[in-house]
């Protein structure tokens, strides 16, 4: 990161900029404190520091946002929406993030993406992660014929301890209501 | 020196901060040793150098001036004049053979009552150790 | 009867008292009230306060007429003829209006009689329980008889039943029965049951039979009604709700109406809490939820009892209310978790911040040692958090606290001040708040000098480490690293929260409440509440610091005096007039000497005939009489009696605590007809507390009783020197006020003194009145300052008692506090004039600065420009794309010694403007540290959620302002979270300059007043006297001395007014009894005591060539008589003979 | 560098010389007189005298070696309030320190005075003068005294033997006899502005003052090394309170030692007020305790408390050893006390107006030693 800000908006169509308006609210009253970095257990995966995205957000560079992985890091674990001190719902900025990079992201967003997608996608068809399902339609989304093969390895070794179960029915659709409800509450259908 | 030997101390203390600890060392019960004898003065700054000579000459083993904090006099600066008295004093009466030590300034604030129980109490040993004022056994006044 | 008071004033921290007193100095009698068993507030538990670290309180009491108040440290205790102290008590009830307001208090009793109790500390030391210690901040524990302040004066024991086992062990240990359990009582305490269910009666009847309380029983409804119809005595009436003819409410009215004094418990049942409660709300006591269980039953009623018995109300009748509740400490253990979870709160190295200050203090856990208080382990280095509470959404604290900052930097210091600068001191903070008078220089003290760490970060919590001793925290970086370090301690910088049960409190008085739970206040009157004749004092209103809280105190102890004098409160009551009292200067010292022995402890510690004897035959003893009990009225009684038996004219009383005698002194004097100052009172009991050798060791007995021997012998020379004599000397008041300055503060001030009927005469330099304020045209909270001052000045100007002179200027300034000649330039010619008071209010204008293109490009103005132009519509929001501004912006290396403090409140003023007017603006604020103490806080937040951008900037990367074509700034500024360069083209670059107080080098040669290293004017004490001069009778108030928002403003002017009508109301100023003289036939005229007045109260007065004494002026501090090297100058009381012989007396009966 | 002129010596010597450039002085226009020792009793000795007839100063000697009493008191009297006139008055070093600290405290004024200051070779006390002087003229034993301490061998007072300014400071003239040939000329420097313009007006010859310096030198460090031995002496005489207590066991109270102090400018001593005057119980009780009281009481309180008033302002001029009835060392006491608390408080006497007397100011950060922390 160099280089001077000479223009703080980031030119994008007026979606974005909506989209960008609704960030800028839900986050416009943080005071850089910080609490919220120190407080994610997911901290050392992200590029850029939740602090700093927010600051981010406050000068429009939405571009740059959407070319870090941060946002698909966060686990939603909650925890710095529940140590903010300026009370702000961070959580559901971070969502907000991950929809606007799937909705209108490219390329790179999307493949960032993809992961977050299978494990969401399994968890409605399944109302839990099975192993080989999420991966399954993980490769689908990432349409790269060769990424299976760099999983072997591994599949073969979480495969030897027990680590992966075949499909099984289990719960399978009992969360597709909470989805639907969702979906229909952020507007999708 | 004679293990008989019971020291007197005469405290000047003033009035608004170190005469609120001495109480305050009173009523807390915190022990104190009976050799004290305490003079309530309106602050620091109005005891007269004559005063310690005085009680030195009438049979105190030592002096203690003590008063509020710098900063904390409620007359504003008395205790920053009585510290030059003091100096004064600590450089005239060790020419006679009054030890330095017999004259003491402290600063003792007002919810200090253990400073005070402490400060005199090591007062008192110090000059247990130092032994009698020469004027106990004089017929001068 | 109702006793009468001019004011309430609801409780007794540092706002109540400097109200109270200030009220009182004007003539006003005042209830102080506390629900604590002490006074102080929090102060009583600070032992240091900032910016001077030290404490002074004492600097608060009256300078004036300094014999009708104590004078002792302040913390210990407080005493003044015209004010009436209750503690542990509350306010009832509460009806009536402004000027008659009818007031019933409630008095908890401590169940100790304060005039037996001797603070022997038998009691505690046999008490079992142990809760933890308030005054210790839960540090320490205490018993449940215990004394609240250590140092308190009165300082007796008392009861917390709450937590009291009922053992009563205290009452068979005090030594004096001083502890009254009301045994005896029980007996007649009729306690009526209306209750049907027959199990319970069984139940309460085997329960409660060792009580001895006699019981009735009620099946009905109709039975308890006709045994209170009847003649029986009751004490208790408890309430069933399973009476079948009659439902509880019904009883409980009748209960109301037949004895409207019987205390009514209500016995709910399982699941009817809610309407038990609500039966509480009309007037039962409280309510108990059966079953009952049969110890925790009993215990409850006898407590129940013993406080019906010994609990008093107190009727009352004012005029005019003051509350000053202050605040409570925000702690982690109010959280649902207590504290832990986030906080650490049980571990022992965490404290809150006024834990901290216990632990450094003497009286404290420790001693003052800087270990940690759990566990004792040393400390090395230590972490203070700031905001913890403060600033805080999540816990309806969107506030800003205002002491913290300040407060943190203070525990740093006295850490490194008490370990020699060892300890490593780190406060961890968002911006550091030092907006007050001094305080960013202290900020830079500490960090520049005393290496205090300031770290600009929030460490979300605290995590203790395995090893069990040190605490880790993490934290976010500028460069957005994540840091750890360990600390040994961690200190909460807790915020302030409305104390407790306020709610309750707000509707026992009828005042509404804000969005936070403080008082509500009103713009431009931050002392009024919603209801008239009801006053917010000290930081009950907004969390304060002690300059702002004592100055808020002055402004409500204004508005209630205008009440009590526009009421005409207490016309018709007479003060008893000072009696004259026999000159005995010339007759040979006769001194009457009571001995109190009352107390077992005394008379097993010394012989109490040997000493009377030996006092018998100290020179000029005429009498040692023995009594029984100074303190209760037959021992008063007794010494009265030989007093006037044996005509001394010096007496001597023997007893302990003899603070709390002061007041008893003077009506003793006016019994036997001798001045009190010829009295004195000395303590002989301490003496025999001595625990240092055995009671019964004869070596020891000896020794006590040559200290009680000494301690009295002292005090009879003492008296013999004292001369309370002397001619009378007054001044005779000119009742009306000069007030300079025609700016907000001078015409709030010269209203409020106006209004009370004196006469003002208002000079201002310019053409036309109303200063700096004028320039403002909309406030944060959306009131209206231009309307709110055009209407002040038609006040002002219409006003019968001012007169203003406009275009003039004080030329002359002569006399002293209650009589000032001065002469005003005017046009008009020059005017001559007499007045008591002066009042300076000078004001300040906006620090003109020339850079970065102010008055070169347009498209520069200040916040005050930019306010006026969106204001009068010369500029369009709507045509507006960007704006930059640039906070606490000087000219290059001008150090930034002090915060102007309206700058961000002006900045966030014009963004939320803007905003407003345009959303899609882009705002860019450049700042250090953003300055919203208090509520303004709430308005940073809306700033920053309407999306002005807020860039911080320190001394390294603070912004460079150049110019583009069509004026267009280019500015270059660094982003510290993206850590990158960032440049800004805004349309417009709005600045702030700051205050400059104005120029007054003239008026301080005229008034003989000082200013500051900043040029504001000094006050006397920034804490306890914050708006009076050093010099008496001349006050300031405003921007002249220091910078302020328009609402502090008008409290600064009317404390000032407050004190200047504490002269203007007085006729005369009698003179003190400790005050200077000058012998002038010894009197060589070196000046030396003139150099060693530090209240400038001495002149040499050329034409009769001597030293003259202002005795207004004097304090009786006895520096002058300590630099006169013969003794020319005397301090009366305190003569160098009578002091010779005190050495001699106190001397004489060596150790 | 100022101006230095010479008062040439014609064939009738030094003292007429000097009378000669005095009465030039007062011949000047802005002068109304002139205060200086005067033989005006025949035998007697010279005193201290206001002459504003320029003929009177036929008795005047400046150079006797003489010093009846210290004349910065006499000076503060002429000086407190306005005498509408300008004086000057001819000083020994130690006058003028004791003046300046007089005027410190208030007891006089610089602003009409013109101080005429004379290098001092010391002076005899009163016995010793007499003894001097015999039944001879008092001038020729003046110029007796001259050539024998050239020599070396005079015994001049004790206070004069251990005084290390003999070179006046803070005059506007100097007379610099010090290491002048007496037979050809004397030095005079003009030493302030004022001093300059009155020198000026006179239409003196210049030059220079030659070998002064050194001879000042000389004798600075001859009596450094004498007060030296005095001070080791006197230390040794009085360690103890007994020590001290036999050291001025034969005071009786007279106070002619304050008297005789030029800078104990009270009125009235403390010890001669009321504060003092002890009531007959007292003097019984205070026997009583220790079976003897000695009388008259208060000496050893009286001259401690002394020191605690005067010390710091002491010049050493040595007149209170001379006003002692009893021949108590009273100068090597209080000397000895002075060096310690002057050197403490890095004050002194007479060294400055600005230097404010050390117990009338103060510092809030300064003697942090004299503070205890026992705890």
């Amino acid at each position: 990161m160099s280089g001077a800000v000479r223009k703080t908006w980031s030119p994008a169509s007026e979606e974005y900029q909506a989209i960008l308006g609704g960030l800028r609210e839900t986050v416009g009253a943080c005071m850089q404190c910080g609490t919220c970095t120190a407080s994610c257990p997911n901290w050392h995966a992200m590029d850029v520091t939740p602090r700093a995205m927010w600051r981010m957000i406050q000068f429009g560079m939405l571009d740059e946002i959407l070319a870090s992985r941060t946002f698909w890091m966060c686990s939603a674990c909650y925890m710095c929406t529940l140590r903010c001190p300026r009370g702000l719902k961070l959580t559901s900025a971070m969502a907000a993030l991950k929809r606007l990079a799937r909705v209108d992201g490219n390329a790179e967003a999307r493949r960032s993406g993809a992961f977050y997608e299978a494990f969401m996608d399994d968890v409605e068809a399944h109302g839990r992660v099975q192993e080989t399902g999420i991966m399954q339609r993980y490769f689908l989304k990432r349409k790269n014929p060769a990424l299976p093969l760099s999983f072997l390895p591994l599949g073969v070794k979480m495969l030897r301890k027990g680590k992966i179960h075949l499909p099984s029915k289990g719960q399978g659709g009992v969360l597709m209501p909470m989805f639907a409800k969702a979906r229909e509450m952020e507007g999708w259908t | 020196m004679s293990q008989e030997f019971e020291p007197t101390i005469l405290a000047f203390v003033c009035n608004w901060c170190t005469y609120t600890a001495a109480d305050l060392a009173g009523t807390s019960r915190m022990v104190q040793q009976p050799n004290l004898r305490l003079v309530r003065m309106m602050c620091t700054g109005m005891v007269d150098p004559k005063y310690i000579v005085k009680s030195l000459l009438s049979g105190a083993d030592g002096v203690l001036v003590s008063g509020c904090h710098p900063g904390d006099c409620h007359y504003i600066n008395g205790n920053y004049k009585a510290r030059r008295r003091v100096k004064l004093l600590n450089e005239i009466l060790p020419q006679f053979g009054i030890e330095k030590e017999r004259v003491k300034l402290t600063w003792v604030g007002a919810s200090e009552g253990n400073e005070f129980a402490a400060t005199v109490n090591n007062f008192i040993n110090e000059i247990r150790e130092l032994g009698p004022m020469e004027a106990r056994s004089m017929a001068v006044v | 009867m109702r006793k009468q008071y001019g004011a309430l004033v609801v409780g007794a921290g540092i706002g109540g008292i400097r109200a109270a007193l200030d009220l009182a100095v004007t003539g006003h009698k005042v209830a102080l009230i506390d629900r604590r068993p002490s006074h102080g507030g929090i102060l009583a538990q600070l032992d240091h306060q900032f910016p001077t670290d030290h404490c002074g309180m004492c600097r608060m009491l009256p300078l004036m007429s300094r014999d009708s108040s104590s004078q002792f440290c302040l913390r210990k205790g407080l005493f003044h003829d015209n004010i009436d102290i209750y503690l542990s008590t509350e306010v009832g009830e509460m009806e009536g209006e402004p000027g008659k307001y009818l007031v019933s208090l409630k008095r908890k009793s401590t169940l100790i009689d304060p005039t037996k109790c001797v603070s022997c500390g038998l009691c505690s030391e046999v008490c079992p329980v142990r809760v933890p210690s308030e005054f210790n901040a839960g540090l320490t524990e205490r018993a449940a008889v215990y004394l609240p302040v250590p140092y308190a004066i009165p300082n007796h024991y008392v009861i917390d039943l709450d937590n009291c086992q009922r053992c009563w062990k205290c009452h068979e240990a005090c030594p004096t029965g001083a502890i009254d359990f009301k045994f005896e009582e029980r007996k007649d305490f009729h306690i009526l049951v209306a209750d049907r269910d027959p199990e319970l009666a069984e139940f309460m009847r085997g329960e409660l039979e060792e009580q001895n309380f006699p019981l009735h029983f009620a099946a009905s409804g109709q039975e308890a009604v006709d045994a209170l119809a009847s003649d029986e005595s009751f004490g208790l009436l408890m309430i069933g709700m399973n009476l079948n003819d009659m439902d509880a409410e019904r009883l409980l009215t009748r209960s109301r109406e037949l004895r409207p004094d019987l205390a009514v418990v209500v016995m709910a049942d399982k699941g009817s809490e809610g309407a038990a409660s609500d039966l509480v709300m009309q007037g039962a006591r409280e309510y108990l939820v059966k079953p009952f269980k049969g110890k925790r039953f009993v215990a409850w009623l006898d407590k129940l009892y013993m406080r019906i018995l010994s609990d008093t109300t107190e009727e009352l009748e004012v005029g005019a209310v003051v509350l000053a509740g202050g605040f409570d400490c925000y702690s982690p253990a109010m959280d649902p978790e207590g504290g832990n979870d986030i906080w650490a709160y049980d571990h022992p190295g965490v404290l809150t911040a006024v834990e901290f200050e216990r632990l450094m203090s003497g009286t404290g856990p420790t001693g003052g040692m800087l270990v940690r208080p759990g566990d004792g382990r040393p400390v090395k280095r230590i972490a203070w958090i700031q905001c913890v509470g403060s600033r805080d959404a999540q816990k309806n604290a969107d506030f800003c606290s205002g002491i913290c900052c300040m407060f943190s930097i203070k525990e740093a210091l006295l850490a490194k001040r008490l370990t020699g600068g060892e300890v490593e001191t780190s406060i961890f903070y968002m911006d550091m708040r030092a907006s007050g008078k001094g305080y960013q220089r202290y900020r830079m003290n500490a960090e520049k000098e005393k290496g205090v760490r300031f770290v600009r970060s929030r460490p979300h919590t605290i995590m203790p480490m395995d090893d069990g001793h040190t605490l880790r925290l993490d934290y976010l970086s500028d460069a957005g690293e994540l840091l750890s370090e360990e600390f040994d301690m961690v200190v909460l910088a807790a915020g302030a929260r409305p104390p407790k049960e306020t709610d309750r409190f707000a509707l026992t008085m009828g005042v509404d409440l804000n969005q936070w739970g403080f008082v509500d206040t009103q713009p431009y009157s931050p002392e009024k509440t919603s209801k008239v004749g009801v006053f917010a004092a000290g930081a009950f209103g907004e969390p304060r610091d002690i300059s702002e809280s004592v100055i808020q105190a002055g402004a409500a102890a204004q508005a209630a005096s205008r009440i009590i004098k526009a009421y005409d409160v207490l016309a018709g009551i007479e003060t008893e007039p000072e009696p004259e009292y026999p000159d005995v200067s010339r007759e040979p010292a006769r001194t009457l000497v009571a001995l109190c022995a009352s107390c077992p402890t005394l008379e097993q510690a010394v012989d109490i005939e040997t000493v009377s004897r030996r006092m018998g035959d100290v020179h000029s003893v005429c009498r040692v009489v023995p009594v029984g009990g100074a303190c209760t009225p037959q021992g008063w009684k007794d010494i009265e009696e030989a007093a006037l038996e044996f005509k001394p004219n010096r007496v001597l009383i023997g007893a302990c605590m003899p603070y709390a005698y002061i007041p008893r002194l003077k009506e003793l004097g006016r019994t036997i007809g001798l001045n009190p100052a010829l009295m004195d009172v000395v303590d002989i009991y301490t003496a025999s507390f001595n625990t240092a050798c055995g009671i019964g060791d004869a070596d020891c007995k000896e020794k006590a009783e040559k200290e009680v021997y000494s301690n009295l012998s002292t005090a009879v020379a003492r008296l013999q020197g004292a001369d309370p004599s002397g001619p009378a000397v007054t001044v005779d008041v000119a009742r009306s006020a000069l007030v300079v300055g025609g700016g907000l503060a001078g015409m709030t001030a010269a209203m409020a003194i106006a209004d009370q009927g004196y006469g003002v005469c208002l000079v201002e330099t310019e053409e036309a009145l109303g200063g700096t304020a004028m320039r403002l045209h909309t406030q944060l909270d959306g009131s209206d300052p231009r309307k709110f001052m055009e209407e002040l000045i038609a006040q002002v100007e219409k006003h019968p008692n001012i007169k203003v002179f406009t275009d003039s200027r004080v030329v002359l300034s002569r006399g002293s506090a209650g009589r000032f000649r001065s002469a005003i330039a005017s046009p008009r010619g020059v005017f001559q004039l007499e007045h008591g008071v002066s009042v300076l209010a000078t004001g300040g204008h906006e620090a003109k600065v020339y850079e970065s293109g102010l008055c070169v490009h347009k498209t520069v103005m200040t916040h005050l420009a930019l306010e006026e132009q969106l204001a009068t519509g010369q500029l369009d929001a709507g045509a507006i794309k960007s704006v930059a501004m640039i906070q606490c912006w000087r000219n290059e290396g001008e150090e930034r010694t002090f915060c102007s403090k309206v700058c961000c409140p002006e900045m966030l003023k014009n963004v939320l403007n803007l905003k407003q007017r345009n959303p899609d603006i882009d705002i860019y604020v450049f700042y250090r540290d953003i300055m919203t103490q208090g509520f303004l806080e709430t308005y940073y937040t809306q700033a920053r959620q309407a999306g002005a951008i807020f860039i911080r900037y320190d001394d390294e990367t603070a912004p460079k302002v150049t110019f583009g074509e069509d004026h267009q700034p280019v500015i270059a500024g660094f982003d510290p979270i993206l850590n990158r360069r960032i440049e800004i083209r805004p349309d417009i670059l709005s600045l702030s300059s700051g205050i400059e107080p104005n120029d007054v080098e003239e008026l301080q040669e005229v008034f003989d007043v000082a200013v500051d290293e900043d040029g504001f004017y000094q006050e006397a004490d920034f804490k306890w006297r914050p708006v009076d001069f050093l010099k008496q009778g001349v006050f300031a108030c405003g921007i002249g001395l220091a910078p302020r928002r328009m609402d502090e403003t008008i409290s600064s002017a009317k404390a000032a007014a407050q004190r200047a009508l504490r002269i203007l109301n007085a006729e005369t100023i009698a003179r003190e009894t400790v005050v200077a003289t000058v012998r002038h036939s010894l009197c060589s005229l070196c000046q030396a005591c003139i150099a060693a007045c530090p209240y400038g109260a001495r002149v040499l007065d050329m034409d009769q060539e001597k030293i003259v004494v202002d005795e207004i002026l004097c304090q009786g501090c006895g520096s002058c008589a300590a630099v006169c090297p013969n003794s020319a100058t005397v301090l009366t009381g305190f003569h160098d003979a009578p002091m010779m012989s005190v050495i001699d007396a106190a001397l004489e009966e060596p150790a | 560098m100022a101006t230095t002129a010479k008062i040439q010596i014609d064939g009738s010597g030094p003292i007429p010389a000097l009378q000669g450039f005095l009465r030039g002085l007062l011949e000047n226009e802005t002068l109304g007189g002139i205060m200086v020792p005067v033989h005006l009793f025949g035998k007697g000795l010279p005193m201290p005298t206001l002459v504003t007839d320029p003929e009177q100063l036929s008795g005047a000697d400046p150079l006797a070696p003489a010093f009846p009493m210290n004349s910065a008191k006499l000076l503060s009297r002429l000086t407190r309030g306005q005498s509408g006139e300008r004086i000057a008055a001819v000083m020994r070093p130690c006058e003028i320190r004791a003046f300046v600290e007089l005027v410190k405290l208030n007891q006089g004024s610089m602003d009409d005075i013109i101080l005429v200051g004379m290098d001092c070779m010391g002076a005899f006390d009163n016995v010793a003068y007499k003894q001097f002087l015999g039944d001879d003229e008092p001038f020729e034993k003046t110029m007796e005294f001259y050539k024998m301490s050239a020599n070396g061998g005079v015994d001049i007072a004790p206070a004069c033997k251990a005084c290390e300014y003999p070179a006046p400071a803070n005059a506007d003239i100097v007379i610099g006899v010090a290491g002048a040939d007496l037979s050809d000329h004397i030095p005079v420097m003009a030493t302030s502005p004022r001093g300059e313009s009155l020198l000026n007006g006179l239409g003196l010859p210049e030059t220079s003052a030659a070998g002064r310096d050194e001879a000042l030198e000389a004798m600075v460090a001859k009596r450094t090394a004498t007060r030296d031995e005095m001070f080791e002496r006197t230390r040794a005489a009085t360690g103890t309170l007994s020590d001290l207590s036999e050291y001025l066991s034969a005071c009786v109270n007279c106070y002619n030692c304050r008297v005789a102090c030029p800078v104990c400018y009270c009125k009235e001593c403390v010890f001669n007020t009321d504060v003092f005057e002890h009531k007959p119980w007292q003097y019984m009780g205070w026997a009583k305790r220790k079976g003897s009281l000695k009388m008259p009481t208060d000496t050893v309180f009286y001259h401690l408390t002394r020191m605690a008033h005067m010390s710091m302002a002491c010049v050493g001029c040595g007149q209170c050893s001379n006003a002692c009835p009893n021949d108590i060392p009273v100068m090597e006491l209080f000397r000895t006390v002075a060096a310690r608390t002057q050197e403490s408080f890095d004050y002194v006497p007479g060294r400055s107006l600005d230097e404010a007397p050390p117990l009338s100011v103060f510092k809030e950060d300064e003697f942090q030693e004299t503070v205890s922390h026992m705890v």
